[in-house]
């Protein structure tokens, strides 16, 4: 398990064959504490689902520094095209000795993540697929252009 | 040639552009209509590597990549 | 899935299988985001495993007010008797609509699982169950006797 | 008379203790050696709620348990 962990699917994630994978791999790698994060597509403002663009070559330069870490490791997974209400678009994995350091990679990697992931995600509305604009935000590095 | 891509909702194919610098693909991409409300939202990669400066160096085989505000999860 | 969600088992916890049954329960309840938390027995100080014991009127007595919680909830699973290493004997899951109460409740959940819980821990050597005294604390209420 | 349940690693059988408060009950409990060196750590339950006073009143039939320290997860 020395390589990177960034798992990509096209529509939902198989979330319990995925956790049940990572947990058997790593269980008796002497962490004492495993938590997932588990973003689940919410049946809001009437949709029918969530779809995403992603664009891999970036997504995995970021993962990199977060796949570098010593005391701790990530796993993750995130979809692209369609995910449905009620399935998972997003599952990621923090592996630490103990509780106090994953609780605080758990945070730092999501909001990292949340920021700074190519990731573009699009309300499925009444067979539409429509920019969610409202929820996205300029990279930190965005604005030279302006 | 500099090859620009589009990512993301930016409804646009890929293009070619004879620039040497991302400040003279800046005054190109000025010219584009489509563009004009996304262009200050947008970060620039270059080969794959986000840039932060109008004067990194642009050369005949270099990938643009132009990345729109970002949502994931 | 009003209930209270406390669940008690003899030896390490079956995590995927009860994952499965928790995530298939309520994903379509409108949480967007499940934080689990599993606690893997480490293999610290030789030990074969732990052991523990608890207390089940005053165990869910204390789960009770985080079972009452409106915008988030809580899932539980906890081992009796003896778990081994790579097992795990502490399991739950924080549903909220969205991700930054899921990390406030899950550290809050877990310190305060920590500290009132009514479980003794004994670690399992050279085929012996050993009280682990130096990681236990008295409870907050403890000392009127003293 | 008071039952008294000793948890966890307290190794010792459940007793009855003819008392009419925990006051009471901790001077009973101050004479067997066993105890001495829980009882300052410990957390005090009658019929299931955690108690914080030594007025606290027991009466016949009463079930009281005494807590030491705890390490869960």
């Amino acid at each position: 398990m020395d390589n990177m962990i960034l798992e990509i699917y096209k529509g939902g994630i198989p979330v319990i064959e995925v956790l049940d994978r990572w947990y058997n791999d790593l269980k008796l790698e002497g962490y004492g504490a495993m938590i997932p994060f588990i973003g689940i597509v919410r049946p809001d403002n009437g949709i029918e689902g969530l779809s995403f663009d992603l664009y891999l070559p970036l997504l995995s330069e970021w993962f990199k520094k977060w796949n570098a870490l010593k005391e701790a490791k990530i796993t993750m997974a995130h979809s692209f095209g369609d995910v449905m209400v009620g399935e998972t678009s997003f599952l990621c994995a923090i592996w630490t000795k103990h509780r106090r350091e994953g609780f605080k990679y758990l945070e730092e990697f999501v909001e990292d993540f949340k920021a700074n992931a190519p990731i573009w995600k699009y309300d499925l509305k009444n067979g539409k697929r429509i920019f969610a604009g409202d929820r996205a935000k300029p990279l930190p590095e965005a604005g030279i252009l302006g | 040639m500099v090859s620009v891509e589009f990512l993301g909702p930016i409804q646009m194919e890929k293009k070619e552009f004879n620039v040497q610098s991302v400040r003279e693909l800046k005054d190109e991409l000025y010219k584009i209509p489509e563009l004009e409300d996304w262009l200050e939202s947008l970060a620039v990669a270059v080969n794959d590597k986000i840039i932060t400066s109008l004067d990194t160096p642009l050369k005949d085989g270099d990938k643009v990549v132009l990345l729109p505000p970002v949502c994931g999860g």
